[in-house]
């Protein structure tokens, strides 16, 4: 009990709190304290699994996390944290430079959905149970699209149904899967059939092959869409630079992962079987193949945030390749550096898109010259998720090109190559625009540091994953 | 004293120099005597601490906490990298002194807490680079030198120009990198080791990885068919960042390619070839791209590109006597190879710095508009003219040397390779090196004599100064360096060639000998001149009058030879090459016996631009637009892609 | 008498004989290429030796300078004249030469370039339109005549196995064990040496050196604003230039003709000299029954010369003795 | 021989089948909700063979709440937009309608190929049933263009995969199934509140007009 009792304490009372109308001050401490709070219970909940040795921690019969779902849980509940406790800042500044008043009645709405999104993220993480999981999984999207419908305008609406509509149909495949998967144990490996993990993994050889390979590819196909692999990415760039900063930052830091995280699920189930030839070149051409198609779609891009968006299928076709190779270290540490990165990217992206009052990036010039602060985060913050050195992502990168080019996944690491390539010179085309000449306009340059306090400590964090042996830690295991 | 010491000393205190000014920039005081100081003290303090180490090689893996990520930093000082950080401190210790007095005429423009930064930044990150022993330190220092190098070109963003050459710097920088990224993760999975040491390109599989990394070099080096982006970039920089660009970062690819490729034993005659071919190539098509152009900067950096393709070529040559046996012949090509980057290393500089002096003075680069110069900036042409004898090869300066070195190894390698074929190679090179070199006095005796003789041809011009105390001793240092190198070329030949190059750690390092007796000749040429001087032209009586216009009256700059008149009838001869097209309108009644006004207008196309380089970017773009075509809006189409991604799926999970 | 003495004398005698060669011949050479003009032209002619004097004349002159010019016109005659003495000194164009440091084929081109370099930046000081007229020809007729000379030199160097011209001048290397075919380079080489120097001194068919239309000239043009003893000078450097030439292309017939028939160094170097005024002879004869060649025709005559010192270059890489 | 079971999901299929025909929303509802009272009734029967008790409040819950909960919802929905047919489909109801018939019998050839579920009282007739339902749905999602007909479809598919859990695998595990159960009320409440808004905003709840957000 005292599981879901750390768990879901917080974010709950939190929701409740910020839904009751209190002043929206005072609103928006709680909910900074209710994000921080269960950051740190979940913390201390998986402390055995993070600092002893422990493999696995179990809570109950369905519930359990395993080294790498601590890891994700973390990584997580920190980029929920830093997301929302810059959207105050957000929010107040949205008023101060201009913008349309936001009523304090759909930042209280936002403020619960967006605690209730990161309880149901959380379960994804402890869910031991790949049916729950799925339960999980479904749950984040319907809480993040309250996030996307936030602004209330036509293009919020637009954007809602769409991700709404193609997602749950994805996932309703991804529920297809599951339930192959399901039918699969029951053919004499689990009398009566079990979808816990455990259980699973166990008996991983006596399943039956044909319905694990249907069902692992329904799951990819499912779990896929809410990931954003290429073809199925439609609806990503719409919701991301739709949602208000803070929302499209968890979206991007957190939501993905969650996703990508379900593949590995599966994905990690039918590696332990004879055919498992599936579960290895498909997700790590498809991934290549991602990458590079996003590299493209970036280079003619008109919207800020829609370039981040793009960038982040880019990632999300990277970790796709590691899931591929079958290293969850290797999948987290990408995940770790792209969320970091691309969280400070978009908190930035609000804030310039106050300033300019566009999301339009041929109207947004010379940052460098309105806010050198803002400016220098934003290159350092491009600069790392385009996988430069000495940013942290470089490091992931090129452990996963090492390992596919060990793997003689030779195709996967020229697209790989090319893709990298393609996205560094699309991404510093578009930012070098923004951040050189002077400002087509005058720009009033208003409220102090606190704006760039969150992007600035994400910043640092990317410099020191790069630069120091704290990747090591994490992937010593390989 | 050991590599160590020389690690933390050199990029740690760059690093608490960048992080200082970093610091300083928020305060919006960065004062640049303080920075140059700065500069200087740890470029000095670098070169001693080199000096010190004697000839052991080290190797130095930094201890767990100081990682890159998960990989150790690990650092090689052997001879190789000795020649290379020690030219980087000269280069750096001069731009340093030269640093103070061009800054000011770009107060306002550029914010130099941003240049400084990016600037100890770009020096940490080459000295990363020459002294890293692996792959992973290689191309962490090689990204952060490229990016921080690019911050510097658009260190005056405000111009529109400056801000695409950045860019084409930056786009070609990361296709090089990216393709020494595919040849070094190749080779890891060839030879399961990041460590160079540990690559050898002898076997038949590393050639591709090789070309991968070839190419990738040469593209960062700016050799014929990748130059594009080094007349680009070289113009958009600060003269000092130029300098070093040109004199340095564009070598750190020929170190590259000793350290890993040559070192690493490479002998498979395609690559070796093909390494010939860009070389003589690209020596041939800078210099005569540099014949025509009139912008000054410009102009250097398409003689860089020939000076790359020179290094190159040796290289080549030192490959081909290595895998013909001819140890000798290696050994001659190689030291051509080293000391030609070190000699063309301290004269890029030097030029570039003069070329800065005069922009800061007469504020502008065109030679339209340059002229007379040699009156108003004694030092500054004096310098400039040292520096065109020395990269033109005149001897007795540094720049001869070298190329009498590259000139001998193609001589013996005519007389001892076995095959015809390559007997009649080694004489055309011969014959192209030649014209190659009377080509570039042509180009540079253009710009002593339009930039710098004659009359003045705009108003900056004609009221420049003479540059400030600090540019004259930059340059000064330079000149000294240059006419030491040549006229005591023997030692340093000999000293080059026993750094052991062509494998580090061979037990008998070779030695090559420079017969040439420069310091009698520098001597006898200097006492004549003495002597003549003394004897004939002291006493003789002087009447100063003007220049004879054919009894015209005053002569107007007009009449001058302008710089494209002047390369006219060589550019006439290589049209072909250069797409020279002169198309000249005479306005007035009767066209031909009363003009009214003659307008003539020059065009040189650069063929691989327009016919090679832009057409692929269209159809790049060309195939992203395709793809966003995909995100039409339509949520029937995404669910339609849905579907027939479960089908593809279906069928892929049915065939595998 | 101890024959370290006369070790002494002969090389007192080598160095008087020297520079009295030095400071007679090249007179000599114009001299007899204008009488044997004039001859041709029925005219009685200046004697041998008045260039000679011409320069003596000369130097007895004040010199007027252009208000343009910097300190680089002055520099540059002195510059260039010590060039051509140095050169003169090293390189083997007499037969008889006192010591002389290692006179690398390749410094000696580049020593031609160096003076090259500095008549041009004389020519272009005044700012005057012929000086710059005079150089970019004079520029592109040495990128045109540099890879000629450079390798009928190489040429000579490749059988010899050095790039030394003492050596490869050097008397013994007649007897070298050559091929049948060693006269036939020196000759190819003579002949393409004499070529080139016909267009490096900017001569007829090149260029027409008593022209008295200043946009044809490329030397007389280059020196347009130079007089008095700046002038003389500049006229003898001049002068040193040709006859070195003269002295190279002789050198290697009469080692050509030296591989044929047996000779001493005295009939050697009698013939050395005597080659020279040859040269002369035939220069003035070419020069007054040739014309010019129209400006877009010289790339073409030069090529013939570059693919004949090709040839020969060739020929000896083939037939080469390697020496190390 | 064919069970109950099998009838009754094959007529549930057929009924689907059926309902693509029209475009009456009306119509449409009242035919899923008979659709989901076959699949009620199957689930009923299933519980009834293998005496599996949370069958049988599964089954309850859907012909509560899926059966007839969700069909008023939607009805009422449309009362208050009144919209009461389509405003046309993609292509024709009549040949969408024959394409979900071709695709019925295209899902008995795939299934075929399954192996037979071990516990389950049936074999291919409930998956066939299953994935045919899921292809009807994903016609209707691919034809209509009013957002009520999005949702109408994607109750279909959800109805088809429960169906084959329920045929293949004797349904899930109960705490799943009453997850999924809930996730699908609450997207259900959540897409017809979105509806509402899209009326609001757009004057119509035809999605096809949505398509400003492009590249």
């Amino acid at each position: 009990m005292e599981f879901f009792a750390s768990l879901c304490a917080f974010p709950v009372i939190g929701a409740a709190l910020s839904a009751g109308n209190f002043r929206i001050e005072i609103v928006r401490r709680i909910v900074i304290a209710a994000i921080c709070l269960q950051a740190i219970s979940a913390a201390i909940l998986c402390s055995p699994v993070l600092l002893e040795s422990v493999p696995i921690l179990r809570f109950t019969a369905d519930f359990a996390v395993d080294r790498i779902g601590a890891y994700f849980l973390m990584l997580t509940n920190f980029v929920a944290a830093c997301s929302l406790s810059h959207a105050p800042t957000f929010f107040r500044n949205e008023g101060l430079f201009g913008g349309k008043v936001i009523p304090p009645q759909h930042e209280r709405l936002f403020y619960a959905s967006a605690l209730l999104f990161v309880l149901a993220m959380n379960f994804v993480f402890v869910a031991d149970n790949l049916g729950l999981l799925w339960v999980s999984i479904e749950a984040t999207t319907l809480f993040s699209a309250g996030l996307v419908y936030f602004s209330r305008d036509k293009h919020a609406l637009e954007a809602t149904w769409k991700y709404l509509m193609v997602c749950s149909v994805g996932i309703a495949f991804a529920l297809l899967g599951t339930i192959l998967i399901f039918a699969s144990s029951q053919h004499g490996a689990i009398s009566g059939g079990s979808l816990n993990v455990r259980e699973l993994l166990g008996c991983a050889s006596h399943l039956e092959p044909k319905l694990l390979e249907l069902g692992y590819i329904f799951c990819l196909l499912g779990y896929g869409t809410k990931a954003g692999i290429f073809p199925l990415h439609t609806w990503l760039p719409d919701a991301h630079s739709e949602a208000p900063a803070p929302a499209s930052a968890m979206l991007s830091g957190a939501l993905l992962n969650c996703a990508l995280f379900a593949i590995w699920r599966v994905t990690e189930l039918v590696r332990l079987t004879e055919h498992h030839g599936i579960c290895e070149s498909v997700p790590v051409v498809w991934g290549a193949l991602t990458a590079l198609a996003a590299g493209l779609l970036l280079v003619h891009q008109y919207g800020i945030k829609r370039l981040w968006a793009y960038s982040s299928i880019e990632n999300v076709g990277i970790m796709l390749v590691a899931i591929g190779l079958g290293s969850p270290l290797l999948f987290f540490l990408q995940a770790l550096n792209h969320s970091v990165a691309k969280v400070a990217l978009f908190l930035l992206s609000g804030n310039i898109i106050q300033y300019y009052k566009t999301k339009d990036l041929s109207q947004i010039r010379g940052l460098l010259q309105v806010s050198p602060t803002g400016g220098l985060l934003f290159a350092i913050g491009a600069a790392a998720v385009t996988g430069m050195p000495p940013f942290g992502a470089f490091i992931a990168e090129w452990l996963i090109l090492a390992k596919s080019a060990d793997a003689t996944q030779g195709i996967a690491v020229g697209i790989l190559l090319v893709a990298l390539a393609v996205c560094f010179v699309a991404v510093s085309i578009h930012v070098s625009r923004i951040l050189w000449g002077a400002p087509k306009h005058e720009i009033s340059q208003l409220g102090g540091f606190s704006k760039y306090l969150i992007p600035s400590l994400l910043c640092i964090c990317t410099i020191v994953l790069g630069l120091t042996a704290l990747p090591f830690l994490l992937v010593k295991p390989i | 004293m050991n590599a160590a010491v020389i690690f933390w000393g050199t990029i740690v205190f760059l690093a608490l120099a960048a992080l200082a000014a970093f610091v300083l920039s928020h305060k919006k005081n960065v004062s640049n005597k303080v920075m140059s100081f700065l500069l200087c003290a740890i470029a000095a303090g670098s070169l001693s601490a080199l000096c010190s180490t004697g000839f052991h090689s080290y190797t130095y893996v930094t201890p767990a906490p100081f990682l890159l990520g998960v990989f150790p930093v690990t650092f090689r000082l052997d001879g190789l990298s000795r020649l290379f950080s020690a030219l980087l401190s000269l280069i750096l210790f001069s731009t340093g002194l030269f640093s103070p007095g061009y800054l000011n005429h770009l107060k306002g423009k550029i914010s130099f807490g941003q240049y400084w930064v990016s600037f100890f930044l770009f020096a940490l990150s080459m000295y990363g680079v020459v002294l890293s022993a692996d792959a992973i330190t290689f191309i962490v220092m090689w990204e952060i030198m490229s990016l921080s190098s690019a911050a510097l070109v658009a260190s005056d963003h405000s111009h529109h120009l400056v801000q695409k050459s950045a860019l084409i710097y930056l786009g070609a920088t990361r296709i090089a990198s990216g393709l020494l990224c595919g040849g070094f993760l190749w080779m890891h999975s060839l030879c399961g080791s990041w460590t160079f040491s540990d690559w050898n390109f002898a076997s038949a599989q590393a050639i591709f990885p090789a070309l991968l990394i070839i190419l990738g070099f040469c593209i960062k080096a700016g050799v014929w068919p990748f130059h594009i982006w080094l007349p680009y970039a070289h113009p958009a920089a600060p003269a000092t960042v130029s300098a070093i660009m040109s004199g340095f970062m564009i070598k750190v690819p020929i170190y590259g390619l000793v350290r890993i490729l040559v070192q690493g034993g490479l002998s498979a005659p395609e690559i070796v070839n093909l390494a010939f071919i860009l070389g003589s190539v690209s020596a041939f098509w800078g210099v005569l791209f540099a014949l025509v152009q009139n912008d000054l900067k410009r102009l250097l950096a398409y003689s860089s590109i020939e000076n790359i393709g020179l290094i190159l070529l040796a290289l080549a040559i030192a490959l081909k006597a290595r895998a013909a046996n001819l140890p000798v012949v290696a050994d001659i090509a190689m030291t051509a190879a080293l000391f030609h980057c070190l000699n063309h290393g301290l004269v890029k500089s030097l030029l570039f710095f003069s070329a800065g002096a005069v922009d800061c003075q007469a504020h502008t680069r065109d030679l339209h508009k340059l002229g007379g110069l040699a009156r108003r900036m004694p030092w500054t042409m004096a310098s400039f003219f040292i520096g065109s004898f020395s990269i033109c090869s005149i001897p007795p300066l540094n720049g001869f040397a070298s190329k009498w070195l590259i000139y001998q190894s193609l001589f013996q390698s005519t007389m001892l390779f076995g095959s015809y074929i390559e007997k009649g190679i080694a004489l055309a090179t011969i014959c192209l090196l030649s014209a190659v070199g009377a080509l570039a006095i042509a180009t540079f005796v253009k710009v002593m004599g339009v930039g710098f003789l004659g009359m003045s041809r705009s108003h900056a011009a004609e009221h420049a100064q003479e540059a400030s105390t600090g540019i004259k001793i930059s340059q000064g240092f330079l000149v000294v360096l240059c006419a030491g190198l040549g006229v005591f070329a023997s030692h340093a030949v000999k000293f080059i060639s026993q750094l052991s190059l062509m494998s580090p750690d061979s037990v008998a390092p070779a030695t090559v000998e420079f017969p040439l007796p420069m310091p009698v000749l520098a001597l006898m040429l200097f006492s004549t001149c003495l002597v003549i001087y003394l004897v004939f032209l002291q006493s003789s009586k002087v009447r100063i009058f003007k220049t004879w216009d054919c009894g015209f009256g005053a002569l107007s700059t007009k009449t001058q030879a302008s710089s494209e008149s002047f390369a006219q009838p060589l550019a006439r001869i290589f049209r072909p090459f250069l797409r020279y097209e002169t198309n000249s309108t005479i306005k007035g009644r009767d066209r031909r016996h009363f003009p009214e006004e003659i307008t003539v207008e020059v065009k040189i196309v650069s063929i691989l631009e327009s016919r090679i380089y832009l057409p692929v970017l269209a159809v790049i773009s060309l195939i992203a637009k395709g793809l966003a075509k995909l995100q039409a809006g339509s949520i029937h189409l995404y669910l339609l892609y849905v579907c027939s991604t479960l089908v593809i799926l279906l069928l892929l999970g049915t065939v595998l | 008498m101890s024959d370290a003495n006369v070790h002494l004398l002969r090389s007192c005698a080598h160095w008087i004989l020297f520079v009295s060669c030095v400071a007679l011949v090249p007179p000599l050479c114009l001299g007899i290429i204008r009488k044997t003009k004039a001859r041709l032209q029925n005219r009685v002619g200046p004697p041998l030796l008045q260039p000679l004097f011409d320069i003596f004349k000369l130097c007895r002159k004040g010199e007027t300078l252009s208000s343009t010019m910097s300190g680089a016109f002055r520099i540059s005659t002195v510059v260039v004249l010590a060039t051509m003495l140095v050169l003169a000194w090293m390189t083997p164009w007499l037969s008889f030469k006192p010591w002389s440091p290692n006179a690398d084929l390749f410094l000696i081109v580049y020593l031609f370039a160096l003076a090259r370099v500095f008549s041009l930046l004389g020519a272009l000081d005044s700012g005057s339109a012929f000086g710059a007229f005079g150089a970019s020809r004079e520029v592109t007729l040495g990128l045109l005549v540099e890879p000629a000379l450079l390798l009928g030199l190489v040429a000579l160097g490749l059988f010899s196995g050095t790039s030394d011209l003492r050596l490869i001048f050097a008397y013994h290397q007649i007897q070298a064990p050559g091929a049948s075919c060693i006269p036939g380079i020196w000759l190819l080489v003579g002949v393409s040496i004499l070529l080139s120097s016909l267009v490096e001194l900017s001569r007829m068919p090149v260029d027409d050196p008593t022209t008295h239309l200043e946009l044809t000239m490329v030397h007389e043009a280059m020196v347009l604003e130079a007089s008095g003893r700046n002038l003389a000078l500049i006229e003898f450097s001049h002068a040193l230039r040709m006859s070195i030439f003269f002295g190279l292309a002789a050198q290697c017939f009469v080692h050509a003709a030296a591989a044929v028939w047996r000779m001493n160094a005295l009939t050697h170097g009698l013939l050395n000299i005597f080659g020279i005024c040859l040269i002369a002879v035939s220069v003035g004869v070419l020069e007054s029954l040739s014309v010019k060649l129209q400006w877009r025709k010289v790339p073409e005559f030069v090529a013939y010369v570059v693919s004949m010192s090709l040839l020969a270059a060739f020929v000896a890489a083939g037939s080469g003795v390697a020496k190390l | 021989m064919m069970s109950s079971v099998d009838l009754s999901v094959l007529s549930a299929a057929v009924l689907a089948c059926l309902m693509v025909g029209t475009l009456h929303l009306r119509l449409n509802l009242w035919m899923y909700g008979a659709t989901t009272m076959c699949i009620a009734l199957a689930t009923a029967l299933t519980a009834q063979t293998h005496a599996e008790i949370n069958l049988i409040c599964v089954a309850l819950l859907i012909a509560v709440l899926k059966a007839a909960g969700i069909p008023l919802f939607l009805l009422w929905t449309s009362e208050k937009l009144n919209v009461h047919r389509d405003v046309g489909a993609m292509i024709p109801p009549p040949l969408a309608m024959h394409l979900s018939i071709g695709l019925l019998a295209l899902s008995f050839i795939l299934t075929r190929g399954l192996p037979a579920p071990e516990m389950a009282a049936t074999g291919w007739y409930g998956a066939a049933a299953g994935i045919s339902l899921l292809f009807t749905g994903l016609v209707v999602m691919l034809t209509r263009r009013l957002a009520i007909g999005q949702i109408l479809g994607f109750l279909v598919i959800e109805n088809g995969i429960y169906v084959f859990a329920l045929t293949q695998t004797l349904g899930m595990p109960l705490l799943v199934e009453m997850g999924v159960l809930l996730d699908m009320l609450v997207g259900v409440m959540f897409s017809g509140l979105l509806v509402f808004r899209i009326q609001k905003s757009f004057e119509h709840i035809d999605v096809a007009q949505l398509t400003s957000l492009k590249e």
